[in-house]
């Protein structure tokens, strides 16, 4: 089956760790895919407040190329990626004259056949299988699971994990030997799209999240999502400002994570590019 | 087929079963039901690419069950017609051996009612390939041509219902044709009572019909009277998503529903 | 009349048809795409067949149709009227080109029909039919009108015989009065024969059907039938392709006050047929219904009718769709 | 056509459309007089045949009506009665019978100007689509074949 | 010969306005078989109704056909008309003149035309009626109340005292179901055991009601007034009859650490044991799964202990086979488990309890003797929250539906804490609050303003635990959705009323339709609400969807007179248009062939199979066969039967067909 990666801008931009560890990742369990050619911006940011034919349009275009390259599967690493593919996908599917109307303005025939893969699905597909023969070093730490708003919502259209007390990252972590902690903040906001305008709101609800995870004693919290992990990571210094304390904890990419585990070097999963270091490893 | 033989003879001997129902080839070369009673008669029995007919036409037939307990040799339509006898409660798997043959010619092993299920199931179970295009070109047509194909066709017949006859799932004591309060259908072969029969045939397979094509085979004014229940097995399968004698336990497509059936056509 | 011997050339047979089909009603065989052959009313002279075996239907319908209606009523509030069927409309026609074996038939079913009582329709139909019967140039393993006492040129039925010759032509066997009014509308065309060489075919013997019958007279419980009937449908084919088969139903059809009565084909091997009202059925299983069927043809007729009720067509053995083979089993039969 | 007035009968259930249709009574709504109702207990209960006797015997057109889905009054009534409609109405158009002249339709108690638009439609179409000669030419047709010989 | 009497009803003008009624009556006079063919003002009016009675005398009808209204209006009248004139009364037919012709259509011949196809396509079909007989069944006037909650109380006690017997089915091992585990109820906050026990204890000392407790319905046979019904009798392990109910047994028990499901698992209980103090039948039941004696095979401590050697331990389950006549379901309901409701925390941190459990703690008999503390260390919580609609009208959980009960309770709740707890703060947050009901919102009211408990209108995202506080995250839509955060000592899931485990597989033995959501399916949700679509099987309180206590109750004394009507008659009398199967001497029998695709189409079980045998008992043939106390009439069965084998009278395949024939020709 052809597998197909769908980086989005922040995988080539602020996240480029997280790209770095997941191609790692596929390197170390001889995974091929094949970067979706000629891509373009998913309309995560402003789009879809704005036009909705734009913010299908955009997402279609994608999928129709993916299509189009024979790519069974598309990997999107980004949580805020993965969801407008899905949700496009979705809402093309449900209303066919909709559907025409995008592939007329894409001027591409779309048929949204190719299935979307957030990272998660993706390890529990080809990562998980082989993961415990081939970990080497047991993630041995308590690590506190942030999913984000949009690795599991809207629920009605992905129908992924518990919308409110998500699990499969936990899960993931654990078969890699860490210990999840009890953690209520697993969905909270973290100020995501106000990232650039608003830092003190970022920093107020980012906080929380650090905090409490700080708290429960947890020894770094583990992502899924760039937009999560710039306002937990990028921004620490305008939270600790904002909290007057200073914030340790690391915030991981499960990727990363996982590549420690098998005994990849910080390096290789782009762990130097944090911004809070990662003691941990 | 010398195995089919041999297990034939295995099935008399064993007392397993009281006779076989099987092909043999007539004196005029053409292949022909034939049922074995004698070990030693069982040498007639063979099984090659003349032998079309659907068997399961005398599982219900009164003089064949009075033989015994039965063995039929079996290719897919057969097999199908079995399961469709059982859920329609005409037979029970109890009181029949199945010799089961493959599509290639060669014998299967059905051990049981479940390993023809399994069989079936994975078997291509929509109409022959060589039906399908002449469905495909009749739909082709439009509505005043089909109606005049049908006409013609439909004016030779002559009511001598051996459409019916071959049939397996027509196995019915008394048929609606010989209802006369009311005459349902008239009872002269004309055009319109010639349809009206067909008709009637046609909606009563409606779901039943397993597409063995023997309606057609034996009608002697050569009617492609198969074609009407096998179009009908098509839509079937389009609206309902179902074949016929797929289970012993299946219940026909029209004796059920699903609440949110679709169909376009009621305001 | 004496039988008068005359040569028909093929070009001649065509004016004569001709010349038939533009005054009367003529019945002639054609055979379609589907290489079934079928008698229809004056189709063009190309496209009658001159050398087919047999046609799906025999022709018995020319005198014994599908349906016949007997008579037409109407229901008023306390009366009916009754209008019947003005049998002398019924046409002359012409039956051109039959087989032997089928033109036959038509001695056996008048012995039916006209048995006791003459039955009106069939007779006045016989009565108006003229035969142009056409010796056998081709046979098939389902024919044995050898077995039954007739041949490839029988003339028994026909006013007028043609026997194909190798050359293409044809004698012309005028038998009848009928036939010689046919000759004289252009005596021209009627040539006198010499000794060209027939294209008659040959039909093998199968069985001898004086054996059969004596056969039978002995044979009602035999185990034979039930053996042989097994695979037996019970469908009507056999029958209504029979040139003699003679069953028939009578039905009214009502529609509002106006009505009809009429007869059409029947078979005994129907379980209906003999079915009575109480539920109980003399011939409660196929083998009864085929054992009647052969019986009979080849023993109640012989008996009663004085005629055998089989000509040989082979239809019934062709057109079954389980090849009960009518001749393979008397063979049998006549040795058990 | 213009003056053409089609023959219409309607096959309604008793709970829903023919109680529908005395309710376009009580509302004096007024539809054309074409049609003539037959009352059944439920829609499952009427038989394909009774369809082809109608066209046999002159009907130009045909309405066939009941309660609508999960409304049945004996619960799945017009539910079976649905899949032998569409059963019914694949074999009419393979077989080439003109099912432009057969309305189905849901109409319940409630809806008596429904009805009547539900009849009106049907009879206008009908007016359009005129006689159904094709049909009773075969029935004719038929009769005449039975004569052949005479 | 038929002689067919036809009345043209002018119906004041409403007929005769539009059509020509003497025209009418004079073409149909033409008709054969019509010997009387007349028009009338108004056929139903007493004179009219006389014309009919004295024709059929005068010309010996045999059928009649009256041209009016809608048979919908006045089939009754006419037939009934007919009977009092000696004619069979369903040998009269309606032809409707009014609504299908006269009313819809302008005045012109065509009317007319059309009124005459009317009256023509009746007078064919009457000459094919015949003439029916009502069919009678007996009816066996015991009825059987399925569950011993609040619902089946009232039911049977209404239909015992009627003078009809009883016999009550419970599954576990006393009656009195949820409510005797209510604390105190809305909107009276009247003591739930004080109303309750009065009514358990009548119930069992009723002599018109049998009570089997701990025993459960095994199988449902037959039809309305005629079910037979096998009910086991689980093994109680203890001879009732000599057992006094003392108790000694329960106090040895080693065996105690077993969650007591009467207190919802806040306090224990042993193996032998009586579920709660007013428990009805007073007596204990051995529970073999964790009884030492049925686990190891030895102890027998209570055998020893009882002074009457009450103790059966061989004894076993019994199988009881009874006639009844009707049958009445309350098995009531349950509340959805909280664990489905992961971020609600429950669960996972003990001092979150649902409804049931906050009922048992506030109960004077509960395991704290009402007074409130929490679970996990016995404090008083001194912040406590309410989250109604936990799981209710959350299609994303699965339960679309409002469980109608939780606002009431929520409020009712907060209530009992504040009166027992009065320095306590309580929290409630809703969506909406539905009070609708006597005193109902009043209630609620009360809770708020004198009360003063804090209603939050919005839901709640997540509870957790912090420091030993509970965290509620929710919303509070009525100050524009801003996010609220209370900590709580204490949190209460007013969880959704859900089917009873169950209640699916009881509704497949009854045959009768239940809901998505396991409910039982009432036969019309405006007309027929007690009834099932199953003649004979009634429904009482929540097994048909959460209710109230007066709801249920006055449910269930809908359902009793519906059972004492049907048990007010010696025998069941309905209207003869049924199904038949035909019949034929041996050796047909039937031209049915016995395919049995009709059992499959009846929505009324009303198909059978019925076997004929040689003397010697071997089956010839099996063939469908209609229970006439079951089938309605719909005929679906009669239009799938291939060989024609089952016709409907009133509507037979013969009546029909002449209607078709009649409409479309010229007679």
């Amino acid at each position: 089956m052809k597998v197909g990666i769908y980086p989005g801008c922040s995988l080539t931009g602020s996240a480029r760790d997280y790209n770095e560890s997941v191609f790692a990742l596929a390197e170390a369990f001889g995974l091929e895919f094949t970067q979706v050619p000629d891509w373009n911006c998913c309309g995560a940011t402003a789009a879809h407040n704005l036009n909705k034919e734009l913010s299908l349009a955009l997402p279609a275009r994608i999928l129709a190329i993916a299509e189009k390259n024979g790519l069974e599967e598309i990997i999107v690493p980004c949580a805020a990626c993965y969801s407008r593919l899905v949700v496009t996908q979705h809402e093309l599917k449900k209303d066919p004259e909709l559907k025409n109307r995008i592939s007329e303005v894409i001027e591409m025939d779309y048929r949204g056949t190719s299935k979307i893969l957030n990272v998660i699905e993706w390890i529990d597909k080809y990562i998980i299988p082989k993961l415990e023969e081939k970990t080497v070093k047991p993630f041995n730490y308590k690590v506190a699971c942030y999913y984000g708003c949009l690795l599991v919502r809207p629920n009605k259209i992905l129908n992924y994990d518990r919308v409110e007390d998500p699990q499969s990252l936990d899960i993931v972590m654990n078969k890699i030997g860490a210990t999840p902690i009890d953690y209520p903040y697993k969905t909270e906001c973290c100020g995501a799209g106000l990232s650039i305008s608003r830092t003190d709101i970022v920093s107020k609800l980012s906080g929380k999240i650090i905090e409490d995870a700080e708290h429960r004693g947890a020894e770094a919290i583990v992502v899924a999502c760039p937009m999560c992990h710039s306002n937990l990571d990028m921004r620490r210094p305008d939270i600790n400002k904002y909290w007057k304390t200073e914030f340790k904890i690391p915030v991981i990419f499960v990727t990363q994570a996982i590549g420690l585990a098998i005994g990849l070097s910080p390096e290789k999963v782009g762990l130097k590019r944090h911004f809070v270091d990662v003691t941990i490893s | 087929m010398s195995n089919l033989v041999t297990k034939a003879k295995e099935l008399l001997d064993s007392k397993t079963v009281q006779v076989i129902i099987g092909y043999e080839a007539g004196p005029t070369g053409l292949a022909r039901p034939v049922f074995v009673t004698d070990p030693l008669k069982a040498d007639k029995l063979i099984y090659d690419e003349r032998c079309v007919q659907n068997l399961a036409v005398y599982l219900t037939k009164h003089e064949v069950k009075h033989l015994g307990k039965m063995a039929i040799v079996a290719t897919l339509p057969v097999m199908r017609s079995i399961m469709m006898l059982i859920s329609e409660q005409q037979i029970t798997s109890e009181n029949i051996v199945v010799i089961g043959i493959s599509s290639e010619g060669t014998l299967l092993d059905i051990a049981d009612i479940q390993v023809m299920q399994g069989y079936i199931e994975k078997s291509d179970l929509s109409n022959p390939s060589k039906y399908k295009e002449l469905l495909a070109e009749l739909n082709k047509l439009t509505p005043e041509e089909k109606f005049a194909y049908w006409q013609k066709e439909l004016s030779k017949c002559i009511k001598c219902y051996a459409c019916r006859q071959a049939c397996p799932m027509c196995y019915c004591t008394r048929c609606a044709v010989e209802v006369n309060q009311p005459q349902w259908i008239p009872v002269q072969s004309n055009t319109h009572g010639n349809m009206d029969w067909h008709v009637l045939r046609a909606m009563h397979l409606a779901g039943r019909c397993i597409s063995c094509g023997e309606c057609g085979r034996a009608c002697p004014v050569g009617i492609p009277c198969h074609l009407l229940t096998m179009h009908l097995t098509d839509q079937v399968y389009n609206y309902f998503k179902v074949y016929a004698g797929t289970s012993e336990k299946m219940s026909s497509v029209l004796s059920t529903y699903e609440p949110n059936d679709k169909e376009s056509f009621i305001i | 009349m004496e039988t008068i011997r005359k040569l028909i050339r093929k070009q001649s047979l065509e004016k004569l048809y001709n010349q038939l089909s533009a005054t009367r009603k003529v019945y002639a065989p054609v055979t379609a795409a589907d290489s079934q052959t079928e008698y229809k009313y004056n189709p063009a002279f190309t496209d009658i067949t001159f050398d087919h075996i047999r046609s799906t239907l025999s022709v018995k319908n020319v005198v014994f149709p599908k349906v016949e209606n007997l008579f037409f009523y109407s229901n008023a509030k306390t009366e009916s009227t009754i209008t019947d069927v003005d049998i002398n409309k019924i046409p002359e026609v012409v039956l051109w080109g039959a087989h032997p074996c089928d033109n036959a038939a038509f001695d056996i079913l008048s012995s039916i029909f006209c048995w006791d009582i003459t039955d009106e329709f069939f007779s006045k139909r016989l009565e108006k039919l003229v035969v142009i019967g056409l010796g056998c140039s081709k046979s098939d393993e389902y024919c044995f009108c050898t077995s039954v006492g007739l041949a490839p040129d029988s003339a028994k039925g026909s006013d007028i015989l043609l026997i194909p010759l190798q050359n293409g032509d044809y004698l012309a066997d005028i038998l009848t009065e009928k036939g010689n009014n046919i000759v004289q509308l252009s005596p021209e065309l009627f040539e006198t024969a010499g000794d060209e060489k027939s294209a008659l075919t040959e039909v093998k013997q199968k069985f001898s059907h004086d054996k059969v019958t004596t056969k039978l007279a002995t044979a009602f419980e035999h185990p034979f039938w039930v053996e042989n009937s097994l695979r037996c449908l019970g469908c009507g084919a056999c029958a209504y392709v029979c040139p003699t088969c003679a069953c028939f139903d009578i039905q009214d059809e009502t529609r509002g006050k106006d009505g009809k009565r009429y007869r059409s084909w029947d078979s005994c091997g129907f379980g209906l047929f003999t079915l009575h009202t109480s539920g109980h059925n003399p011939r409660e299983v196929q083998s009864q219904r085929w054992r009647q069927r052969i019986m009979h043809k080849f023993s109640y007729m012989p008996d009663r009718n004085k005629s055998l009720g089989c000509v040989g067509c082979g239809r019934c053995s062709s057109g079954c769709p389980v090849d009960m083979n009518i001749a393979e089993q008397l063979e049998v039969l006549q040795n058990i | 056509m213009s003056d053409f007035e089609p023959k219409v009968v309607a096959f309604v259930c008793n709970w829903c459309t023919y109680a529908g249709a005395d309710l376009t009574g009580t509302s004096r709504i007024k539809y054309a007089s074409n049609v003539k109702i037959i009352r059944f207990p439920c829609t499952g209960r009427i038989d394909f045949m009774l369809l082809l006797k109608a066209f046999a015997n002159g009907a130009d057109g045909i309405i066939v009506s009941g309660c609508h889905p999960n409304d049945c009054h004996y619960t799945s009534g017009n539910f079976h009665a649905k899949r032998r409609w569409i059963m019914f109405k694949e074999l009419m158009d393979f077989m080439g019978v003109d099912m432009n002249r057969i309305t189905f339709s849901w109409v319940s108690a409630a809806e008596g100007a429904r009805w009547a638009e539900v009849v009106n439609t049907t009879v206008t179409r009908l007016r359009e689509l005129g006689p159904y000669i094709s049909y009773k030419e075969m029935v004719n047709n038929s009769v005449e074949e039975e004569v052949k010989n005479e | 010969m038929a002689r067919i009497g036809v009345f043209i009803c002018h119906c004041g003008e409403n007929i005769s306005a539009t059509v020509d009624c003497g025209k009418v009556a004079e073409s149909i006079g033409k008709l054969k078989h019509v010997v009387l063919s007349t028009d009338y003002k108004y056929m139903c009016s007493d004179p009219g109704q006389t014309l009919i009675k004295d024709a059929i005398k005068e010309h010996k009808l045999t059928g009649v056909v009256v041209s009016a209204c809608s048979p919908r209006m006045h089939e009754p009248t006419f037939r009934k008309a007919c009977a009092e004139g000696g004619l069979n009364p369903f040998l009269c037919e309606m032809a409707n003149l009014r609504e299908h012709c006269s009313w819809v259509h302008e005045k012109n011949d065509l009317t007319t035309e059309k009124a005459i196809d009317i009256v023509r396509t009746q007078v064919e079909k009457v000459k094919l009626n015949s003439a029916l007989q009502p069919i009678k069944v007996p009816v066996t006037k015991t009825a059987m109340v399925i569950g011993g909650g609040i619902a089946g109380i009232q039911s049977a006690l209404d239909i015992a005292n009627t003078g009809h017997k009883v016999i009550m089915v419970e599954r576990s091992p006393s009656i009195g179901g949820h409510m005797s585990q209510l604390s105190e109820t809305f909107p009276t906050l009247d003591c739930s055991q004080c109303i309750l026990t009065p009514r358990m204890v009548e119930v069992a000392q009723h002599p018109n009601i049998t009570l089997y407790t701990y025993a459960e319905v095994e199988s449902v046979e037959g039809f309305i007034g005629n079910f037979k019904v096998k009910i086991r009798k689980k093994a109680k392990s203890l001879d009732e009859k000599v057992c006094t109910g003392c108790g000694l047994c329960t106090t040895k028990c080693p065996q105690k650490k077993i969650p007591n499901e009467f207190e919802q698992g806040m306090g224990m209980r042993p193996a032998i044991y009586v579920p709660f103090p007013q428990a009805v039948p007073n007596r204990p039941v051995i529970d073999k799964e964790h009884c030492t004696y049925y686990l190891k095979g030895k102890c027998k401590i209570c055998e020893i202990v009882c002074p009457t050697k009450a103790i059966r331990f061989d004894q076993p389950d019994e199988i009881l086979e009874l006639e009844i006549g009707a049958i009445v379901v309350a098995t009531g309901f349950d509340i959805k488990h909280a664990d489905f409701f992961p971020e609600y925390g429950y669960g996972k941190y003990k001092d979150i309890i649902d409804g049931l459990q906050f009922e048992r703690l506030a109960s004077a008999s509960g395991p704290t003797s009402g007074e409130i503390r929490r679970p996990s260390d016995g404090e008083v919580p001194k912040n406590i929250v309410f989250i109604a609609c936990a799981g209710s009208r959350d299609p994303a959980k699965g339960i679309a539906y409002c469980s109608k009960i939780c606002c009431m309770y929520t409020a009712k709740h907060a209530m009992l804490y504040k009166h027992k707890v009065h320095d306590g703060r309580a929290h409630v947050f809703y969506m909406d609050i539905r009070s609708g009901g006597k005193n109902y919102d009043e209630f609620v009211r009360r809770a708020i303003e004198e009360d003063h408990v804090n209603y939050i209108r919005g839901r709640v995202s997540t509870v957790y635990e912090r420091d030993g506080k509970l965290i509620v995250k929710g919303v509070d839509t009525l100050l524009g959705g801003q996010p609220v955060e209370v900590v709580a000592d204490m949190v209460v899931l007013a969880t959704a009323g859900v089917a009873n485990a169950g209640a699916e597989e009881l509704a497949q033995k009854l045959h009768v339709s239940y809901d998505q959501h396991k409910f039982f399916a009432e036969a019309h949700p405006k007309l027929k609400p007690v009834e099932t679509n199953t003649a004979g099987i009634f429904l009482a309180g929540a097994c048909q969807n959460p209710k109230d206590i007066p709801d249920a109750v006055s449910q269930a004394s809908g359902s009793a007179v519906k059972v004492a009507a049907l048990f007010s008659q010696e025998m069941l009398t309905r209207e003869p248009l049924v199904a038949v199967v035909n019949r034929f001497c041996p050796p047909m029998y039937s031209t049915c062939v016995g395919c049995f695709m009709c059992q499959s189409v009846c929505p009324y079980q009303a198909i059978e199979r019925e076997d004929f045998k040689t003397r010697d008992g071997k089956i010839i043939k099996t063939v469908a066969k209609i229970n006439e106390g079951l089938c309605q009439g719909c005929g679906t069965c009669v239009a799938l039967c291939r060989s024609k084998s089952i016709d409907l009278l009133g509507y037979s395949n013969n009546q029909v067909h002449a209607e078709v024939m009649a409409l479309l020709n010229e007679y």
